[in-house]
């Protein structure tokens, strides 16, 4: 559908938010927790953090927690019985806030849980889900989102996109169908825009580092380099931070929580990261030591996402080199990939 | 009102307290039923995270009772045990759970009447505290049938 | 998918008086996994465990549970039961509804409800139970003997009798032990010496006997079956296969002023000396801390006769280490030190001795050539007066209990003095008369009508010294209690014993394979000494009938996976610092050149007891027990909070 | 050039190491750790206030094992890991050549534990005040309130295990919370699973925490994890007298004990 522009007054956000929540919408925004911004939901403005840069953990997990249930069973003398969860008992929620990264992160979800089979828990979470996404004011220099075909303004992914053109006024792009929806319910709230705003000039400023293309078929080539891999994740000390703030990183495990009467089946967040992501059973690890797993983690955004889905997997967000405990920059491992001269 | 009835567990080596509260039986002094007896052979195999998962399937009390010092059947296994209840009652405390809720005990094969005072005084202060609510909010049960326990 | 059988007895009315026996089988019968369950008025009868064993073949049970009495009672008879129906023994397992549920609460239903909820428990543990099976450990066939008095010697002879090596290890230069000090023995009096000296030659001349005198016992380790002793072989600066026991050495030794021990410091021996004539082995030793050359360094006096040149001042203690599958103590006893009767005066007044000094100066062989004459001034005692229960049955001594021997060898005493010192008058404060025991009665009355002891029943409060003579005060219970004096020449105080108890590290808890024989245990005369010897000797000829021990394999142990984990153990070893029998050892996994790639805890499973401290205290669950794994004890915990 | 960098390059040079861990300047005013082996690298050492971080862990690491005869930058704390790990059978003496910075610049050696201990026990190995601080705060609260103030904490733990991976004391190759028979630990980031990790976690830390802080540190929730076993420091040094990390041949807290132990709660 074509773009609509709009403009929403700053001082009108409050009541967005009030008609939302008045339509039953669970709202999904950042809140300042301390140091660290979560993304939750909320019930007003006031608690929405709309100044922080961006929140420490992606907004994938409104469409992928972190813990989901997706089975209960109960064992019976007569056998096991199950009672799975209905993907779709899920409800219409408004993700608001989000950056950009985190709106178009979603472009690489939804090509991995859509490959057959289908990923219904997934997709359905993201189905009903309506994105209003805020561009990006500022930067820092963890950013690289230009480099990976992204940028502060991008709306790929988003069903609106709010930026600020002026201390009282918001630009409002509707961007798609379901946004439409949804800016109908507060049109009132809404003036036209004029078709002369360049929405660039309020944007920040995020330097391309390195050329992705490049990259990509030089990370296609390099699955050999064992040097390459081991230097740079000689510092890696195996968590999964970097995983679990990403917002495009799926993995997932399932694993059973169950007494001597029932249990449920959990789908939980699992990172490459972890030595123990592939040990199997016998004791063999076919990804024995850090420097193989932090080659999966870069080959598999880089080389396979790209060969297989047609998506690179990174969003240059950012968020894994902020939240790595040891100084994993990300940005840098991939411009030096990039500048490589693959023999 | 129904009363409430604290499920309370109680962890004992098989060589002091568990004979003890045989004794107990033998000599038939009565004690209240709340409390169910775990069999370890030494105070010192019971592991502290046994304790988190007597309160997480719904214990409202702990009794962990063993020999008294000097009389372990293994000579030191209750030192240890000693030791690591020391410890873990500090971060316990920390943590904010409730360390009134464990009862440590030293109970010989010979005191059956202690087994019996044991076991009536937990079930009373359990009684007077009341269900362990905290602890139940996070419980493996809330895991079943819970609407949107999942969904965040 | 599991077959569990669920037994409810009734123990009678034990049980089934307060709990309802067929409502929990009802109920526990359909739990998931159970096959099979019914109660029954006695389960341990014979007709209770066919039921049991025909169960298990008919419903093909790949698990047992009995609800019955405590598995302290019953635990091996239905594991035995399930081993003859073919099951391994421990898939079975008991809940204790009665000592722990039946018993101490009242018939209602959450009396019921809790047996059900501990049958319960066991279902769902005996579903995570290993078929295991015993574990076997050889038998060393050597006994070690520690103490060769009469018990040590009755024990090693019996033992050595049925064919088995014995390794006898004596702290003294000589065996014999206290019963060569004694002079007559009671109720026959036969001379001690004449019974007991054969008896030593025997040991000494045993070829299953080795014999180690002046030696202690320094360490032991391991487990029945497979001791390690570490024996301290003292210097006895002597060259025993050159010394022919000629005793030129011990005439010429001019150190020649030292207490004799073997006298209870009533004569004097030199620094090298054989303890008494009859010692076995009869050669000297050199007491260092008397001899002249070890104190100033001069004299070597004792080298300078020597004959065949057996002096060895440089020879250094020496220890050894034997392999054992036995222990029988029989360390014997030790005369309450004296600080324990100030008010008797002993060890303050010359003429205040003990029974075993009376001993002495009755033995034909003892410092004063049986002759009766108080230690103070030699004269020979007009009066004497026998305390007996001197320190026993008396709470502020500790001892309550009674010495039981002292009023048989008071009697004894009495009555050898009498026959020495016609003329003389022997005093017996007593308690009781305790003369239970063949002839013992009569020994009795004997020392008091044909020798005309006199007995007091009462206590002694009091003795102190005026004007040479000795006042003992008391009481005559028997005469409403009136106060007594008697002007004594000399007091004997029937003086209880201290036991000596093995101590032995680290299986002074657990002392499988470690038998105790004779007085070591409890106060024993010579007749009940060698019985007890004589049934420790059993014990352990009865153990090593056996090439192999079985045990119950509820052990610990690590777990092992393939290369290049191994195992999950990381090798902090802190499992070896609190487990107290050092069953955890280091192992070491090679590479194929040979260079260490990781280093291990394996449990040695003929030390470990069980205890499961380790299993507590590993980070990395590496370390898990049979019997009380973690799977087992976290599923009795949601079974158990889980209805 | 600095002294470090001439102490590393002749380390290097003479073999008496193959690699050495340093610091290096890294993202945004971050100092990041460097595995130097080259002259390239050894110039890319520095040395300042913010160098705080305890490189001990990496001396678990397969891959910088590998790396042949290590050297490390140490302070204090990394010292107490390296006696702790020791003790633990985990670092042999000889092994790891440790250079320690000291407060005005200047660097000691250190070829062997003996010189470690000596040197530890002049040292302040205390937490610091805002720390004990933060402890006390803690304390002085009602046991509700400490429950509702970390069940909140914990609530924003995400089971990434920084945490364990940045604890120089984390070697396992499989820690309780990856055993799965049975599963002690719920793999789920839940509120159970949470409290339970991190419960297990500072137990196991008991008595072998050095207070580095890296469990903090590395934490991307902001969890203030280090105060669960700051917190248990002061009573095991005072009813144990027991203190992680000053001797490499030290006897843990919890696997050795006292006949006469204090306690005031068993009945």
């Amino acid at each position: 559908m074509e773009k609509q522009l709009k403009i929403l007054k700053y001082s009108d956000l409050s009541k967005l938010i009030e008609k939302f929540r008045s339509q039953g919408y669970p709202v999904l925004a950042p809140v300042r927790k301390g140091k660290v911004v979560e993304i939750e939901q909320v019930q007003s403005l006031d608690e929405i953090a709309l100044d922080v840069l961006l929140s420490t953990q992606s907004a994938k997990k409104a469409a992928f927690p972190k813990v989901e249930k997706v089975l209960e069973y109960t064992l019976e003398k007569s056998g096991t019985k199950q009672f799975p969860v209905d993907p779709a008992d899920y409800k219409e929620t408004i993700l608001f806030g989000v950056r950009p990264c985190d709106a178009s992160g979603f472009k690489s979800l939804d090509a991995i849980f859509g490959e057959e089979p289908k990923d219904q828990f997934y997709l359905e979470k993201k189905g009903k889900s309506t994105i209003i996404s805020f561009s990006c004011p500022v930067a820092d220099e963890y950013c690289f989102c230009t480099s990976v075909g992204g940028g502060p303004g991008n709306t790929a992914g988003s069903d609106l996109q709010f930026t600020g053109i002026s201390k009282e006024e918001i630009l409002v792009e509707i961007l798609t169908e379901k946004g439409e929806k949804l800016a109908a319910t507060f049109a009132d709230l809404l003036t036209d825009a004029g078709k002369d705003i360049d929405k660039s000039k309020f944007l920040a400023d995020v330097k391309v580092v390195f050329d992705v293309d490049g990259v990509v078929e030089k990370t296609t080539a390099s699955f050999n380099n064992t040097a390459l891999w081991l230097e740079q994740s000689l510092r890696c000390i195996g968590c999964g931070a970097c995983a679990f703030v990403c917002p495009t990183c799926a993995c997932f495990d399932f694993q059973d929580e169950q007494n001597t009467k029932k249990g449920v089946r959990l789908r939980l967040w699992d990172s490459c990261g972890f030595s123990l992501f592939t040990l199997h059973t016998s004791g063999h690890n076919p990804r024995e030591v850090q420097s193989q797993r932090w080659r999966q983690r870069i080959m598999h955004k880089f080389a396979y996402m790209p060969e297989q889905l047609h998506v690179v997997g990174c969003e240059g967000c950012g968020r894994c080199s902020r939240a790595c405990p040891v100084d994993m920059n990300i940005k840098e491992h991939l411009t030096a990939i990039g500048e490589k001269v693959i023999v | 009102m129904q009363e409430f009835e604290p499920k309370i567990v109680a962890f004992v080596c098989n060589w002091c307290t568990y004979a003890g509260a045989d004794l107990t039986g033998t000599s038939r002094i009565k004690y209240s039923a709340n409390v169910k007896i775990i069999r370890f052979p030494c105070t010192g195999r019971i592991d502290f995270m046994i304790l988190m998962k007597a309160f997480e399937n719904g214990a409202d009390g702990i009794i962990v009772s063993g020999c008294h010092p000097n009389d372990c059947h293994y000579s030191t296994g209750n030192f240890h045990a000693r030791r690591r209840w020391i410890v873990f009652r500090n971060l316990l405390n920390f943590t904010g759970i409730d360390t009134e809720r464990i009862q440590f005990s030293w109970v010989s094969a010979a005191e059956g009447f202690k087994w019996a005072d044991v076991v009536n005084n937990t079930v009373k202060k359990i009684k007077e505290i009341g269900p362990y609510e905290n602890y139940n909010k996070i419980a493996v049960s809330t895991l079943f049938n819970e609407e949107g326990a999942t969904n965040e | 998918m599991s077959r569990i059988g669920v037994f409810v007895c009734h123990c009678g009315e034990n049980i089934s008086a307060t709990v309802n026996c067929e409502k929990v089988a009802k109920i526990t019968g359909e739990l998931k996994g159970v096959e099979f369950a019914t109660d029954y008025k006695y389960m341990c009868s014979d007709p209770g465990q066919t039921l049991l064993k025909e169960a298990i073949k008919e419903h093909k049970l790949d698990g047992v549970v009995v609800a019955a009495c405590s598995p302290r009672m019953h635990e091996p008879t239905f594991r035995k039961a399930c081993a003859e129906a073919g099951l391994n023994p421990f898939l079975c397992e008991m809940s204790n509804i009665r000592e722990h549920c039946s018993w101490v609460h009242p018939k209602d239903d959450l009396t019921t409800e809790k047996a059900q909820d501990l049958v319960r428990v066991m279902v769902e543990k005996v579903k995570k139970n290993k078929a295991l099976n015993s574990i076997k450990v050889p038998v060393t066939k050597t006994a070690l003997v520690v103490g060769g008095g009469i018990a040590g010697i009755q024990a090693a002879l019996d033992i050595a009798n049925c064919g088995h090596k014995v390794i006898m290890v004596e702290r003294q230069p000589s065996i014999g032990g206290h019963m060569s000090q004694l002079s007559e023995t009671f109720p026959t009096l036969d001379c001690s010496q004449c019974i007991l000296t054969p008896r030593m030659v025997e040991v000494a001349q045993h070829p299953n006997i080795t014999l180690h005198t002046y030696s202690e016992v320094e360490s032991v380790d391991g487990f029945i079956g497979n001791f390690k002793v570490k024996i301290r072989k003292k210097s006895k600066s002597l060259d025993e296969h050159l010394c022919t026991g000629c005793g030129l050495c011990t005439t010429k030794c001019p150190q020649k002023k030292i207490p004799n021990e073997f006298e209870r410091g009533l004569g004097f021996r030199p620094a090298i000396y054989v303890p008494f004539p009859q010692a076995v082995p009869n050669k000297p030793v050199i007491d260092r801390e008397h001899c002249t050359y070890y104190i100033k360094g001069k004299c070597k006096v004792c080298e300078i006769v020597c004959p065949t040149k057996a002096i060895r001042f440089d020879q250094e203690d020496e220890v050894i280490d034997v392999a054992v599958g036995a222990i029988v103590m029989a360390t014997g006893f030790d005369v309450l030190k004296t600080d324990y009767f100030p008010e008797y005066g002993y060890g303050k007044y010359a003429d205040v001795i003990d029974g075993l000094a009376f001993e002495r100066l009755a033995s034909a062989s003892g410092p004063t050539q049986g002759e009766i004459r108080r230690p103070s001034d030699g004269q020979i005692p007009k009066k004497i007066v026998f305390v007996a229960c001197a320190g026993s049955r008396d709470p502020a001594k500790g001892i309550e209990y009674c010495s039981k021997i002292c009023c048989m060898y008071t009697a004894k005493h009495a009555m050898l003095y009498k026959h020495k010192v016609h003329d003389g008058i022997p005093y017996v404060f007593y308690m009781d008369i305790r003369a239970g025991g063949k002839n013992y009665e009569e020994f009795v009355r004997r020392t008091i009508v044909e020798d005309e002891t006199q007995y007091i029943r009462g206590r002694v409060s009091t003795i102190y010294e005026k004007n040479g003579k000795l006042i003992v005060k008391g009481a005559d219970t028997l005469m409403g209690g009136i106060p007594i004096e008697i002007e004594a020449d000399m007091v004997v105080l029937a003086t209880f014993f201290a036991e000596a108890h093995p101590k032995l590290k680290p299986v002074e808890t657990n002392t499988a394979g470690i038998f105790l024989a004779g007085a070591c245990q409890a106060p024993k005369d010579i007749p009940e000494s060698v019985a007890a010897a004589s049934g420790a000797a059993v014990k352990v000829a009865a153990l090593f009938s056996n090439d192999e021990l079985t045990r119950d394999p509820l052990v610990a142990v690590v777990n092992r996976s393939a290369p290049p984990v191994y195992s999950q153990c990381v090798g902090c070893f802190l499992c070896q610092s609190v487990c107290p029998y050092q069953a955890i050892e280091r192992e070491e996994i090679k590479n194929r050149n040979g260079e260490v790639i990781k280093t291990l805890a394996r449990v040695n499973e003929g030390l470990c007891q069980g205890c499961g401290t380790c299993v507590a205290l590993c980070r990395t669950k590496a370390i898990d027990i049979h019997g009380y794994s973690n799977q087992q004890v976290y599923t009795e915990i949601m079974a158990l909070l889980n209805d | 050039m600095s002294d470090l960098i001439k102490k590393v390059t002749a380390l290097l040079n003479d073999k008496t190491i193959n690699a050495f861990i340093g610091y290096e300047k890294g993202s945004a005013n971050r100092i990041r750790a460097i595995f130097v082996r080259t002259e390239d690298q050894v110039q890319k050492l520095i040395l300042n206030a913010s160098c705080t971080q305890n490189l001990t862990g990496y001396l678990m690491k397969h891959e910088v094992k590998k790396l042949g005869k290590l050297g490390i930058l140490a302070n204090v704390a990394a010292l107490r890991s390296i006696m702790q790990l020791a003790s633990e059978f985990q670092i042999k003496d000889g092994e790891v050549y440790v250079l320690f910075a000291n407060a005005d610049g200047s660097l000691t050696e250190f070829t062997d534990f003996k010189s470690i201990e000596t040197f530890l026990q002049t040292t302040d190995t205390g937490i610091k005040s805002e720390e004990q601080e933060m402890i006390a705060k803690l304390e002085a609260m009602t046991v509700n309130e400490r429950w509702l103030f970390w069940n909140k904490e914990f609530e924003k733990c995400i089971k990434c295990y920084a945490c364990r991976a940045a604890c120089p004391m984390c070697y396992c190759h499989r820690c309780t919370t990856d055993v799965n028979q049975p599963q002690w630990i719920p793999v789920a980031s839940h509120e159970l699973g949470n409290l339970d990790y991190h419960l297990m976690r500072a137990m196991h830390l008991a008595g072998r925490c050095v207070n580095c802080g890296e469990c903090a540190t590395a934490c991307p929730m902001d969890i203030p994890l280090n105060l669960l076993t700051y917190q248990l420091i002061s009573p095991i040094k005072a009813t144990f007298d027991a203190t992680a990390g000053m001797k490499a041949d030290a006897m843990y807290a919890l696997s050795t004990y006292k006949p006469d132990d204090k306690e005031n709660f068993i009945i």
